[in-house]
């Protein structure tokens, strides 16, 4: 199988979901309670206008009509609008969207490099400090519930020692000048995005451990230490390059878990995003908005998944030169 | 994405006489302290589970008010400065032995009951024949005669009956937020025109009178249900404060004996009957119990303890759910291969690509939630993993000689799955089932937390959401905060250890995959 | 007759309490330079806010911890003013047991509503007993009510034929069977957790006097599409109601009871529906009076609803940072609809410099066409309000001249025999738009009939009865009504849309006017306005920031 | 004065239950351009051995003493610095156990190669580029092929990359680990043969590891026997593999029969090697030999010169055992 053939697999594959989740989102929200006009009606339309916005929302037609127009639409990210606002959920989302990424971005990148650095560093010094504090966060990130660490964070720089912003993505108004700007929104991002981090570092840490430790283990590296090449040299080129490849795929096997994690972060700080855009349209039961950000999340856990193979196939050589039967 | 290892079917042993199996597995066991260190933890919430009812007196959701909204801890008393003085709830029930019958003369005051309740009854002797009189009537009765009164001011204006009783209450604590009264009151067999006025004072240790309530009666009056309140704007209204005052902060800012007075004044002809019931007295306590209460004046302790039958309950059944689901899939699929298996595996790979918190968040809120639809829900989109794992055991034990033997020997497909794979995959499905459960606790409790858990149960979840909905951060309430998330996590941590030592016990080559 | 007054004194000595304090005020404004709104959806994230003197303004309180935590703090002024929320109960009539009047009122005897705001509300809610609130000019305070006494209740159901069986429940005189098991819908304890308690109370107390009933929360759109075809017996639910009590026509008139009408109860009474008939179409302030005290007397009889509650306004302020807020039955001190904070208020320190002031909700798409939610309206009635013409006076409560100098309501003849209302108005000739634009009559008249006829929901029963508005000179507005009514001078009191913005909007839902530049002006968005400020920045998501209009008419002379 | 000399070279594992003596007082020698084979059982420290002497033991080995002398300098108390530059692959060399695995799977074969050199040698990229293909081409691989990966080549070819590594920058010795198991026969045969070759020609020191005796007969000068951690036979190919003279020597010529020989019976020892954590009193074959006496179990013999041959022996009965006597029947 060459790699082309691997990633028109993947990609028909991903195809294939994308549809599934279409349809059931589809599905889903046609059997919630109650329709959309009684949604958004005002107690003071009367039924002429009650059926004017029927057909404003496209209820009043066939199940399968909708369902065409629906797939058309969605494709073409128009979502509808929001029941609440009334605005385009597309034009909602997009507004939030660049706080995702960032907060993201921002957790992932220094998970990621935080929990890879103490992973090889552990691996490195079996047996030390260093070891046993990477095993125990990782149990750590397993077994407690993020959102109550988050909570107890809040708590104490928050609202015990107040030297960390509470919520929102800047200060209203932000200070002036780039550079300032930039360290406010910084400022802000250190509560969300640090604890993200306190979560999920662990366990990224015992899982590089793990890998390199298997990988230290490997006939190479002692080929590799053999042939008089430095520490450095073997600890990075040979065995952390040699388990990139599974790293790598962790990183991009994690990206949903981040995406669908930032949900519960973004509503506890009070992040305006999409995942707090999510919950607060599922609260509200505004159903184009709640489908809107439902797709949206899930259209990221598809192409990241689909990434993360693409990625895989990419770092290791055994399927990028097309060999790889073995 | 399917990166099966361990294919090559040599790490389970040929169907070991199962008795044997279970004397080595504790055995093992035994000696892995982590895993008995999560097996205590796990038994002492059983336990707690179990005994609720003994370790709390209070029911979390029926036994509101049982302190002021937000109460602290008892033992805060002692760490606090702001708690050292503050009160915890007092409530009695004042009866005719406890009232001090101090004022009035004549009258007689006896135990009744009406309408199947309990009541006091001051028989109030008719006005005219004794009590104070007013000093303008003593003057007016010289100048007009009796008649001439009486066409006045209605028959029995001319004189009162009073009637006053008291009782005392010991108050040595910080002001309360608030405090009120609760009885019935009734007036019969007065003459039709004549008022009689009822009040209700406190007396605060220095002396200072604080009138307030009081209800004017014409002719008979039926039975009144007095609930008088220091939060009731008819209250600030009487002693004269504004909307935002508290009255509690004032009459109760003493401390020493309070006397709470009750004085009745007729000026009916015939007499009257008074009827009231004992008087009920409560003043929301601003400490509480273990961990003190909630917003609705719940009791925080009992909640705790009561969650640890909720979460328990949830994460069995959604993982024997979820583990079940996954084992029966993984045999077929593995078992029958071909296109069954191929459309089984790729349903997987579908289910296993949706989001799984925003699909239960987006289900959970269209289906309603109660413990059941979360239970299903979280069941429902965690079988995947169980059921690869399920699967590449069972393409192995396929090829095995028992199977082949028992394939020729006529068995059918049904029947060699349940004798011959089914115990052989159960080490497997047992680690998944132990494993499953601290993440269906954790899955549960974090929709709870987003507020899609059932509201009438007390889970941990829900807990942290009260806590950060309404106020503990602003009270500081830690006490509120940590218990339930400790709680959760120590859980869950137990539950890791278990699944962890009995996976290097059954499933020494699996040990780092689930 | 004398126990009745005697609740009714207590009930105005209430009213006298709460009631607005004289305080001193400016007719001009603004004396701030900037406002800031933080938007801030949290209630603790709010408090901390507050605290900390991120934000000096905290409206719209509401909750009894934080309404408690405000007043505890020491350099905090909470204030409170009556509101026109109503928290009711709604019986259905046109079926039994609620068709009889007696059963009706024997429920309003068990309401216990002192109890209710005390426990769920921790006594930070108006107990209510009227149809109209007590906000309103209209309120009528010496009508019959029904305070709580189930004894009284029993009596009334016992003297009706209405006795207790063996099982404890009453037996319907009418069929001589047990009274049938009524359903009480509210909403979940998920969505409005005090409403479903409230229905949890009401019901334990009706079964406590013989009758039969059940608590059924459930989901609002449910709930409203059975109330739109009456499928119920009783559900308890608030309206927002207003100044005006004309809606009493809209709720309780015959011709109201149809599918998805307002007259959710079904009542039909010929007595009430005179009553209401004037009280829809007087021809002035006098018989609008007159005509709303007869129609609350005749409803406190029939009892179609139980009044339960209503919300205050409660502000808070911090009083070290800032001064002059008015204090303003049926709005509160800092809502938007009170011009006279959002002019006055100021700096502890002076006139000038910036105020934080919290907004809890997302502005949304700030259309004053189709804004519907408060939160828009916090900053659009501040930037761009829709009309302006009149003021309530904050003390009296009576309209005031504004925008508008003087106007007359008279009459003219819609067709031979049939008249309707004239409203004249005489435009001040000082007053601009927020880009400079002078403001002229031609924008009322362009206002009037671009709503009318985009039919905007909103406007809709405001604007369908304008026949043609008129525009003999520059500050002089003539608006023609097909029908007869006082109320008509407020439904022509909208002007709010600039004539030489709004007339190139193709699609006036989707247009949002603040994310599209001035034409002609640098640095200004199409939300021009005749408020005293304009929209500086929105960043959705983190704030609004208004800055002093300098073309307002009612600038502070130096 | 031999190229290499060991002397009472010791190293123990260090393990949760105690010291693993993996390498117990081993001594031998190794003249320039000879081949010394290195054999005995899985497990009888013949590895350990060679990672102590090229100082690649995991954290846990321990040299608890004796020398390594390379041209009489001694390295053990050589820094590991100065040991990695100095003496790893530019000295001496090795060929690991499992080739299939020595080649790190996500590096091309061409810089693993050159990656030696560059470490060693302060040589162009070009000068390493070109030494690096004439390797390859030595050992008979195309060189055309540097820049595929290792899964793209067959196991004997692999194997043949890691003898051209081992060559990348001409070492006195190669240590070569069981260079040959897991290719099937007829490539074991070729590599052999090609890496005999290659030793010959380019003059180099050989320490082959293996459990096969019939192979260090065909390409060794000397051999030495372990068991235990120890070295129980030591001396020329010819007289151990013709006439051991230790039991245990006996049984593992027994054990590997040679191909070309007559048709013989194959037998393996009975037991299983010692736990080196806590070895046998005595003679650590003990539990397992024929002849085992209480000496036996109490003593330990000293490796010396056998009474009735040219190789050193560490057995008590040495003496007692007559030529050609199969003890093991």
């Amino acid at each position: 199988m060459g790699f082309r053939n691997y990633l028109l697999k993947r990609l028909g594959y991903a195809l294939l979901v994308l549809f599934i989740i279409l349809s059931l989102n589809f599905l889903l929200f046609r059997i919630m309670p109650g329709d959309a006009v009684s949604m958004i009606m005002d107690p003071k339309f009367d039924l002429a206008t009650k059926e004017e916005l029927r057909s404003q929302f496209g209820i009043d037609q066939p199940i399968g009509t909708q369902y065409i127009k629906y797939l058309k639409s969605l494709l073409s990210f128009d979502m509808g609008r929001s029941f609440n606002t009334r605005r385009l959920v597309w034009d909602e989302l997009k507004e939030r969207l660049p706080n995702t990424l960032t907060l993201f971005f921002a957790s992932f990148i220094t998970t990621a490099a935080v929990g890879i650095s103490l992973g090889v560093f552990a691996a490195a010094r079996r047996g030390t400090f260093a070891e046993n504090f990477v095993t125990g966060a990782g149990l750590f990130a397993y077994a407690v519930p993020g959102f109550f660490i988050q909570l107890m964070l809040l708590m104490i720089f928050g609202y015990y020692w107040p030297i960390l912003p509470i919520r929102g993505t800047m200060s209203a108004p932000p200070p002036p000048g780039a550079m300032a700007q930039f360290l406010d929104r910084l400022w802000h991002l250190i509560l969300p995005a640090g604890s993200l981090m306190v979560i999920s570092f662990g366990s990224w840490a015992l899982y590089t451990r793990n890998t390199m430790l298997e990988a230290l283990g490997q006939d190479y590296i002692m080929t590799a230490r053999a042939k008089g090449l430095d520490k450095k040299t073997v600890l990075y080129k040979h065995a952390l390059r040699s388990v990139l490849p599974p790293i790598l795929t962790l990183i991009f096997m994690s990206l949903p878990g981040a995406v669908t994690g930032a949900v519960i972060t973004e509503t506890i700080f009070s992040w305006f995003g999409v995942g707090k855009y999510l919950i607060d349209a599922v609260m509200q039961q505004d159903y184009p908005a709640a489908q809107g950000a439902f797709y949206l999340i899930a259209l990221s856990v598809i192409v990241s998944n689909l990434l993360a193979d693409l990625a895989y196939g990419l770092v290791d050589p055994r399927i990028r030169v097309g060999g790889g039967a073995k | 994405m399917s990166k099966i290892r361990g294919g090559n079917g040599n790490n389970v042993a040929q169907e070991p006489p199962k008795k044997l199996k279970k004397v080595t597995f504790w055995q093992q066991y035994r000696r892995k302290p982590l895993g008995m260190l999560g097996l205590c933890i796990v038994v002492v919430y059983v336990l707690a589970a179990i005994a609720a009812p003994i370790i709390t007196q209070y029911d979390p959701t029926k036994d509101l008010f049982l302190a002021d909204n937000l109460a602290a801890p008892l033992w805060m008393k002692n760490l606090s400065e702001k708690y050292k003085d503050a009160p915890v709830t007092i409530s009695k029930t004042v009866d005719l032995d406890g009232w001090n019958v101090t004022e009035g003369a004549d009258f007689s005051i006896t135990k009744t009951t009406y309408d199947e309740e309990d009541f006091m009854l001051i028989d109030m002797p008719a006005a005219s024949s004794s009590g104070e009189q007013d000093p303008m009537m003593e003057i007016l009765k010289d100048i007009y005669t009796p008649e001439e009164l009486a066409e006045m001011f209605g028959a029995s204006a001319a004189a009162k009956t009073s009637f006053s009783m008291d009782f005392t209450f010991p108050y040595n604590y910080s002001p309360p937020n608030t405090f009120n009264f609760t009885f019935d009151y009734a007036v019969e067999g007065s003459s039709p025109e004549a008022t009689t006025v009822a009040r209700l004072l406190i007396i605060s240790p220095s002396g200072k009178e604080y009138d307030i309530w009081g209800m004017d009666a014409y002719g008979d009056w039926p039975i009144s249900y007095i609930t008088v309140d220091g939060r009731d704007v008819p209250v600030k209204m009487r002693l004269g404060l504004g909307f935002f005052d508290d009255p509690s902060k004032i009459i109760l800012s003493e401390k020493g004996d309070y006397k709470v007075k009750f004085m009745v004044e007729t000026d009916s002809s015939t007499g009257a009957k008074i009827y009231i019931t004992p008087v009920k007295i409560n003043i929301p306590g601003l400490l509480h119990g273990i961990l003190g209460t909630d917003h609705m004046g719940s009791d925080l302790w009992s909640q705790l303890i009561y969650g640890a039958r909720i979460s328990l309950l949830i994460g069995l059944t959604a993982a024997f759910i979820s583990v079940f689901l996954g084992t029966t899939v993984g045999i077929i699929s593995g078992y029958v291969g071909g296109a069954v298996d191929e459309v089984l595996m790729r349903f997987v790979d579908v289910l296993l690509a949706i989001p799984s918190l925003p699909i239960l968040i987006v289900l959970s809120a269209l289906l309603g939630t109660s413990v059941w639809n979360v239970v299903i829900l979280v069941a429902m989109f965690s079988w995947m993993g169980t059921a690869r794992l399920v699967r590449s055991q069972t393409l192995t034990l396929k090829e095995r000689a028992f199977v082949e033997a028992a394939k020729a020997s006529g068995a059918t497909d049904g029947y060699v799955m349940v004798t011959h794979i089914l115990p052989n995959v159960m080490p497997l499905v047992f680690s998944a089932l132990v494993l499953r459960i601290p993440s269906a606790i954790l899955t549960e409790a974090s929709l709870s937390f987003l507020g899609l858990g059932d509201p009438r149960v007390p889970t941990w979840g829900r807990m942290l959401q009260n806590a950060r909905g309404f106020g503990a951060f602003t009270v500081m309430a830690w006490w509120w905060l940590l218990p339930p998330g400790l709680a959760l996590t120590f859980l869950s941590l137990a539950f890791v250890f278990i699944g962890n030592t009995v996976n290097e016990i059954l499933n020494p080559r699996y040990r780092e995959r689930s | 007759m004398r126990r009745t007054l005697a609740i009714i004194a207590m009930v105005v000595m209430m009213v006298s309490m709460i009631g607005v304090a004289a305080m001193a005020y400016e007719k001009t404004g603004p004396r701030v330079d900037e406002i800031i709104m933080p938007i801030i959806k949290e209630q603790q994230a709010r408090l901390i806010a507050f605290e900390r003197g991120d934000s000096v303004v905290i409206p719209g309180l509401t909750a009894a911890a934080e309404i408690a935590k405000v007043k505890g703090l020491p350099n905090a002024a909470v204030n409170m003013n009556y509101g026109y929320h109503m928290f009711y109960m709604c019986f259905n009539m046109r079926k039994d047991p609620f068709n009889a009047q007696v059963v009706r009122q024997a429920v309003a005897h068990i309401v216990d509503r002192d109890n209710i705001i005390r426990t769920l509300f921790a006594g930070n809610m108006l107990p209510l007993s009227s149809f109209v609130p007590q906000a309103s000019p209209f309120y009528k305070s010496d009508v019959p009510v029904y305070p709580y006494n189930p004894t009284k209740a029993k009596q009334l159901l016992d003297a009706a034929g209405y006795v207790v069986g063996k099982d404890g429940k009453r037996i319907d005189p009418t069929t001589g069977k047990t009274m049938r098991e009524v359903k009480f819908y509210t909403p979940t304890y998920e969505v409005a957790a005090t409403s479903a308690e409230i229905g949890r109370i009401i019901v334990e107390a009706m079964n406590a006097i013989g009758i039969p009933a059940k608590h059924e929360p459930m989901d609002f759109n449910v709930m409203l599409d059975k109330l739109d075809v009456a499928d119920f017996d009783m559900f308890a639910l608030a309206w927002s109601l207003s100044r005006n009590p004309d809606f009493l026509y809209d709720f309780f008139h015959s011709s109201q009871d149809v599918e998805a009408g307002y007259n959710r109860p079904g009542t039909h009474d010929a007595q009430l529906d005179k009553a209401l008939e004037k009280l829809y179409t007087p021809v002035d302030l006098k018989t609008a009076k007159a005509a709303a005290d007869a129609s609350q007397l005749i409803l406190a009889r029939l009892m179609p609803y139980v009044p339960l509650y209503s919300r205050p306004y409660i502000d808070g302020f911090r009083k070290d940072v800032v001064k002059g807020w008015v204090s303003m039955n049926g709005f509160g001190a800092a809502n938007y609809n009170n011009i006279w904070t959002t002019l006055n208020i100021e700096r502890v320190s002076g006139t000038g410099g910036t105020i934080r002031w919290m907004l809890t909700e997302e502005p949304k798409n700030l259309n004053p066409v189709t804004a519907s939610q408060a939160y828009e309206w916090e900053v659009l009635g501040r930037v761009a309000p829709m009309g302006g013409l009149r003021q309530i006076d904050p003390v009296t409560g009576e309209d005031i001249p504004w925008m508008a100098k003087s106007w007359e309501i008279g009459q003219w003849q819609v067709s031979p025999g049939k008249f309707g209302t004239l409203i004249t108005w005489n435009l001040r000739d000082d007053i601009k738009w927020s880009d400079g634009v002078p403001f002229t009559s031609a924008d009322v008249k362009f206002t009037l009939e671009y709503l009318r006829d985009n039919k905007a929901p909103r406007y809709l029963s405001a604007t369908q009865n304008i026949v043609k508005v008129e525009t003999p000179d520059k500050y002089t507005a003539k608006v023609y009504f097909s029908n007869t009514s006082y109320w008509n001078i407020d439904k022509a009191d909208y002007c709010g849309l600039p004539q030489h913005i709004w007339k190139d909007v193709k699609d006036y839902k989707a247009f949002e006017p603040w994310k599209e530049a001035h034409p002609t002006v640098a640095g200004m968005t199409k939300l021009v306005g005749l408020g005293p400020f304009v929209l500086k920045e929105y960043k959705v998501g983190e704030y609004v920031r208004m800055i002093k209009n300098v073309n307002y008419f009612a600038l502070p002379t130096k | 004065m031999a190229m290499l000399e060991v002397k009472d070279l010791t190293m123990y594992y260090k393990t949760l239950r105690g010291y693993v003596k993996a390498v117990d007082s081993v001594s031998f020698e190794l003249e320039k351009g000879k081949a010394l084979g290195l054999a005995g059982e899985s497990g009888c420290g013949k590895s350990s051995m060679a990672t102590t002497v090229l100082r690649l033991l995991p954290s846990n080995g321990n040299i608890m003493g004796g020398s390594v002398k390379m041209d009489g300098k001694e390295l053990v108390s050589l820094s590991e610095e100065d040991f990695r530059k100095e003496i790893r692959w530019k000295r001496m060399s090795m060929v690991f156990q499992g080739a299939m695995n020595a080649l790190n799977p996500v590096h091309r074969i061409g810089d693993q190669i050159m990656e030696a050199i560059l470490a060693h040698e302060n040589v162009s990229k070009q000068a390493a580029k070109d030494r690096m293909l004439n390797l390859l081409d030595m050992v008979g691989i195309n060189p055309k092929r540097y820049n595929e990966y290792p899964h793209e080549f067959s196991g004997g070819m692999k194997q043949r990359v890691v003898i051209a590594m081992a060559l990348a920058c001409n070492p006195d010795i190669i240590i070569a680990d069981e260079p040959t198991t897991a290719l099937d026969v007829m490539v074991q045969a070729q590599v052999l043969t090609a890496m005999e070759g290659l030793r010959k020609k380019m003059g180099l020191g050989m320490i082959l590891i293996t459990h096969d005796l019939a192979v260090i007969a065909q390409t060794c000068d000397d051999v030495a026997i372990m068991y235990g951690g120890k070295i129980v036979e030591y001396g020329s190919a010819k007289d151990i593999y013709l006439k051991p003279r230790h039991p245990y020597t006996m049984g593992l010529v027994k054990a590997f029969p040679n191909i070309a020989a007559e048709k013989q019976k194959v037998r393996s020892i009975p037991g299983s090697p010692p736990n080196l954590l806590s070895p046998p009193e005595g003679c650590r074959f003990n539990p397992r030999c024929p002849m085992a006496t209480d000496k036996c179990r109490t003593e330990e013999p000293p490796l010396v010169k056998s009474q009735k041959g040219e190789q050193k022996v560490a057995c008590h009965r040495e003496s007692e055992i007559e030529e050609g006597v199969d003890i093991w029947q």
